[in-house]
């Protein structure tokens, strides 16, 4: 910083001296005692001390910098909310971007934020402590100017209102909740890979940086100034992941055959979580940049080769889904729109059928697959809801018991068959929507069985609101899980016909015209 | 096939002499414009040079100012009072 | 799209969200804390059992003796959610370097007499480790803390805390004394003087229940430690040998009168809820209180010499003071 | 393998069968048909009629032009990958379906719209 002594020491000593040099091995208490959780994993690290500090922040230049960046941010807020800002968006489909993205990421943000600091008491050495820490702190940062950034279109749109309420109960919420509290209910090295180096290191971009540039391109100042704010703690974080890569596998040999069942895990867990952002890139932006499958090979697979060739020197093979991702980059956001384009009833965003000339668009993105397979069922459905019959499919999803998807994969090999995999465990049935599920799930069954499903919880009777008699004999499980939601009917349905439609069409007029 | 290391930054003033900067100092760099952000790939090795920062924007430059602008970086990273690298080893 | 637009006034669908709405028992605006802070956290239909402490859930009020009807009412009265601390600390941190500065401009350090540095390397340096310790037991409670309203404040003040053992580090740098570190970690680690500090810390670090730590570091431990220093110990310097030492502590100094209220506010909504809680609190207080002031005092000793006994009985009054105010008579 | 963890780790399933109040988890999926995403699932009785499952589950399809083309009698049907034939009129049980488990049914020569799988 400013201090011209400071200047003396170089940047890596000075940083010594603030950071791992202020710790001790405690000897009132054992060491053990002390950090109870690091070694039941069985990774073994012989000397914490060789941990690398990327970057070398002492709290005064973090303070600075992100009391620099928070008041930008929130001066930009201000600014798009005093006029009305949300009317500059390309048009009001894009809103719904806003809905998935509150309810899907930002819980998860917090999750982050809490896992972090759990890391941050849990880690031995003081620089991998210091910097989950901060990572934590952010994590904190990023949940909450998302609410403060997106409470703006709340006061004007439906669908926004319940995400706290929903993130535990919503049916398709599960998958990002399944991922997190898998995380964080793993021991401190697995959340460090599956959370720092898997999901930050090799995921996160595909989630920010084409989404981000996506908004900025249809108009939503608020949400691509909150976005690429958050993202420059990013670079912080993904620099966290790949250093503990580094640190666990250069600490012993032994360390390697788990961190690399880890890397496979949590590589094909981000890869399912992040179906639903594809989704929005293909979908729900009204205006595109890149199709999901351009962003999945900038970003996961050139910078993926990048990243595994480096590694190879510590014995790191690529993800064993590696070559599935790639194959189902041309499937999976197709699958996502149509699962929940049926389910009219059961969003707090509305859906649509593409117009033509965006149907036109993913076919010259898609071209292997996108007329092959999709684009006949999106030009029926057109058909269908121009004669008052929009599809709505009134029946309770089946989903995977690992990833919490639902079960709308196709087999690898083949595009029109449904994949599906099973095993038995103490003799229940189990059910997955791919290979690498089914294996996550035998490594460790014990965990997987604990798996909320939602369809089964309201089958079980447990999604009715307080006050609701789940004993009496005519009680009908279905008929309460709207309200155990708090699924506001106006955010349910197609966006043909709905009231921020018409919202947005008439505040748009009232303040483009003279 | 080679490795990229990149980085990536919102687009401002500030960031414009950054990239200035990087292009100067890495033969081989690729600049990307994306909406609201720039992308820059360098072979290999990526390197911002104080110096050379400094000089772009006519003012005093830390490196650790980097933070502000940043939006994603690909490759290990290095950081001195003089010099932020980026490399991968392939 | 460049969109030129109006300025019209839109009545809004609602004014904030649902959970807040009920919360604030109408729909009304909320502040951009409270929009932050509330109701956030899960509570329930989680997925596994932690594999570290398979008999909890993932978020789990069982961590704690102290039971209450609403964790949310461990308000934080500094309205603390990230922006606002992270601007409240830039500002202080622009007034500190400004000092750091002026110490250096002025060369007052260079200046400053031995016997006062020699206070400085026996008393102050040393606290780095304690403030260290204090960010190790502050990320506990914001780990294992129930709601989002105890959980970011502790995370906040973890993260204060290594602040603090920085700032202090930097008084070393700022003398231009940087052997004087690992002589007062030597003292931290076996000076018998500090082993009674060394230990009430240690021993926090595996104390489970996450509020009790919150009482013992940080109302206890803290309340005692910080006046006695940097009121105290700063007021006696500078009367011997003007402000150099308040300068280089002005952060502790102010951070540690925001933080009090914190702690008070805290103390006071867990005393509100039952008396129980009031037991439980006012049994780790004094528990924590007595071990505090055994392990104060050959600090105070350092500090105050022949008056240490009483530097070190006016901080406690004044923490039972707080406390009493707090709804927790001792 | 199993997991590693601090302490013992075992826990009831969340949809072990008796949690259904004597009903059982079935879930139905037509291949071949994929414009409805996924399978759905159903609580029933065990001594409910196979029957009732096709007239009074497996007509949610009807919304797929297919459906009115279905000849049921060349219908193939599976419990995950087995083969098998079920007896309308006997009982779930009886045609051995138990908790979870997955019917599958094709169609042959209906494979969606255009042949697509949708």
């Amino acid at each position: 910083m400013d201090m011209k002594v400071a200047k003396k020491l170089g940047l890596k000593e000075r940083y010594a001296l603030m950071t791992r040099d202020l710790a001790w091995d405690t000897t009132y208490q054992p060491m053990d005692k002390v950090f109870p959780q690091v070694s039941y994993e069985g990774i073994k690290i012989h000397d914490w001390n060789k941990w690398e500090d990327p970057f070398r922040l002492t709290m005064d230049a973090y303070w600075k910098y992100q009391a620099e960046k928070e008041r930008k941010l929130y001066a930009i807020l201000d600014a798009f909310n005093q006029n009305n800002g949300h009317l500059t968006v390309t048009d009001g489909r894009y809103i719904n971007v806003l809905k998935l993205f509150l309810g899907s990421t930002s819980p998860l943000e917090l999750m982050a934020a809490r896992g972090f600091t759990n890391m941050g008491r849990q880690m031995v050495g003081a620089g991998p402590r210091v910097a989950c820490l901060m990572q934590a702190v952010d994590e904190y940062r990023h949940f909450q100017t998302q609410i403060h950034s997106i409470s703006n279109y709340n006061k004007f749109y439906n669908g926004l209102d319940e995400f706290a309420h929903q993130q535990s109960r919503m049916w398709y919420l599960s998958d990002g909740k399944s991922f997190f509290d898998d995380a964080i209910t793993a021991g401190p090295f697995e959340f460090m890979v599956a959370i720092g180096f898997a999901f930050e290191y090799v995921l996160t971009n595909i989630l920010f940086v084409p989404f981000i540039s996506g908004a900025a391109y249809n108009g939503d100042m608020a949400a691509m100034t909150v976005g690429f704010s958050a993202q420059s703690d990013e670079a912080r974080h993904m620099t966290l992941g790949l250093e503990c890569i580094k640190f666990i596998l250069e600490q012993d040999p032994d360390n390697l055959p788990i961190v690399q069942r880890w890397i496979d895990k949590w590589t094909w867990r981000g890869t399912r979580k992040l179906g639903s952002v594809g989704m929005m890139m293909d979908y729900m932006l009204p205006k595109r940049i890149m199709s999901f499958k351009e962003a999945w090979e900038m970003y996961f697979e050139q910078n993926g080769a990048a990243l595994f060739n480096d590694l190879a020197r510590y014995g790191i093979t690529v993800p064993k889904c590696f070559a599935q991702t790639v194959a189902e980059k041309e499937h999976v956001t197709h699958q996502s729109w149509i699962g929940f384009y049926m389910k009219p009833d059961s969003t707090n965003f509305h859906t649509w059928v593409p117009e033509p000339e965006e149907l036109d668009w993913l076919s010259e993105k898609y071209p292997n697959t996108f007329d092959k397979y999709y684009r006949p069922t999106f030009e029926h459905w057109a058909k269908t809801q121009k004669a008052g019959k929009r599809f709505n499919n009134k029946t309770a999803p089946m989903n995977c018991q690992v990833c919490l998807n639902t079960m709308k994969y196709n087999e690898p090999d083949d595009p029109m068959k449904t994949c599906f995999r099973s095993t038995k465990y103490k003799g229940e049935k189990y059910h997955f929507c791919s290979d690498p599920c089914l294996e996550i799930f035998e490594n460790e069954p014990e965990k997987y069985v604990q798996a909320y499903i939602s369809s089964h919880q309201v089958l079980q009777g447990n999604c009715a609101p307080e006050g609701v008699d789940t004993t009496a004999p005519d009680f009908n499980p279905a008929e309460h899980v709207a309200a155990y939601w708090r699924l506001d009917p106006n955010a349910t349905g197609d966006f043909d016909g709905s009231q921020d439609q018409a919202n947005f069409a008439a505040w748009r007029d009232q303040a483009t015209k003279n | 096939m080679t490795s990229n290391a990149f980085i990536a930054f919102q687009k401002n003033e500030e960031t414009r002499c950054i990239v200035e900067a990087i292009v100067d100092d890495n033969p081989g760099a690729i600049v990307v414009e994306q909406p609201a952000m720039v992308k820059v790939d360098v072979p290999e090795r990526l390197v911002i040079k104080r110096a050379t920062v400094e000089e772009k924007m006519g003012r005093d430059f830390d490196l650790q100012e980097l933070q502000i602008h940043l939006i994603t970086i690909s490759g290990h990273l290095d950081e001195t009072d003089e010099e932020f690298t980026l490399s991968w080893q392939s | 799209m460049q969109l030129d637009l109006r300025t019209i006034a839109i009545k809004p669908l609602r004014q904030t969200y649902g959970h807040i709405a009920r919360r604030l028992g109408a729909d009304k605006p909320a502040s951009r804390y409270i929009e932050a802070t509330m109701d956030l956290q899960p509570v329930e239909n989680f997925h596994y059992r932690p594999t570290w402490e398979p008999q909890y859930d993932i978020f789990d009020p069982r961590h704690t003796k102290i039971v209450m009807k609403d964790w949310y009412a461990l308000k934080d009265p500094r309205q603390f959610f990230y922006g606002g601390w992270t601007l409240a600390r830039a500002r202080m941190q622009d007034a500190v370097e400004a000092d750091f500065s002026l110490v250096e401009e002025m060369s007052l350090a260079a200046a400053y007499p031995d016997e006062g540095k020699k206070l400085v390397r026996d008393v102050i340096l040393p606290l780095r480790h304690v403030a260290w310790g204090s960010n190790i037991n502050n990320s506990y409670v914001g780990a294992y803390g129930y709601g989002i309203a105890i959980s970011q404040a502790a995370t906040y003040a973890s993260m204060d805390q290594l602040g603090i053992a920085q700032y202090i580090t930097r008084i070393a740098m700022a003398f231009d004394d940087l052997e004087a570190l690992p002589v007062a970690k030597a003292a931290w680690l076996e000076e018998p003087a500090w082993q009674e500090l060394r230990r009430y810390v240690e021993d926090l670090m595996v104390e489970k229940d996450w509020f009790e730590v919150l009482v013992a570091q940080n109302y206890v431990l803290e309340g005692l430690l910080y006046p006695l220093i940097y009121d105290r110990l700063n007021g006696k310097l500078n009367a011997l040998h003007g402000p150099v030492i308040s300068m280089l502590t002005r952060f502790q100094g102010e951070w540690q009168v925001e933080n009090a209220k914190w702690l008070d506010a805290v103390l006071k909504a867990a005393a509100a809820d039952n008396r129980d809680n009031v037991a439980t609190l006012a049994g780790w207080i004094k528990t924590w209180r007595d071990r505090a002031v055994t392990a104060l005092k050959p600090i105070a000793e350092k500090a105050f010499g022949e008056d240490a006994t009483a530097a070190l009985d006016e901080v406690v009054q004044q923490l039972e003071r707080r406390a009493a105010k707090a709804g927790v008579a001792l | 393998m199993s997991v590693t963890s601090l302490g013992a780790y075992e826990f009831e399933p969340r949809d072990a069968l008796a949690r259904y109040n004597g009903k059982q988890l079935l879930y139905i999926n037509w291949e071949r048909h994929r414009m409805f995403s996924r399978p759905f699932v159903i609580a029933v009785a065990p001594d409910m009629p196979f029957r009732t499952v096709v007239e009074d589950h497996i007509s949610s399809y009807s919304y797929h032009p297919d459906y009115e083309h279905i000849d049921w009698s060349k219908v193939i049907w599976q419990n995950s990958e087995e083969v098998f034939t079920p007896d309308f009129d006997k009982s779930l049980a009886d045609n051995g379906i138990g908790h979870k488990d997955l019917i599958r049914f094709t169609t042959p020569g209906l494979d969606g719209l255009n042949g697509t799988g949708y």
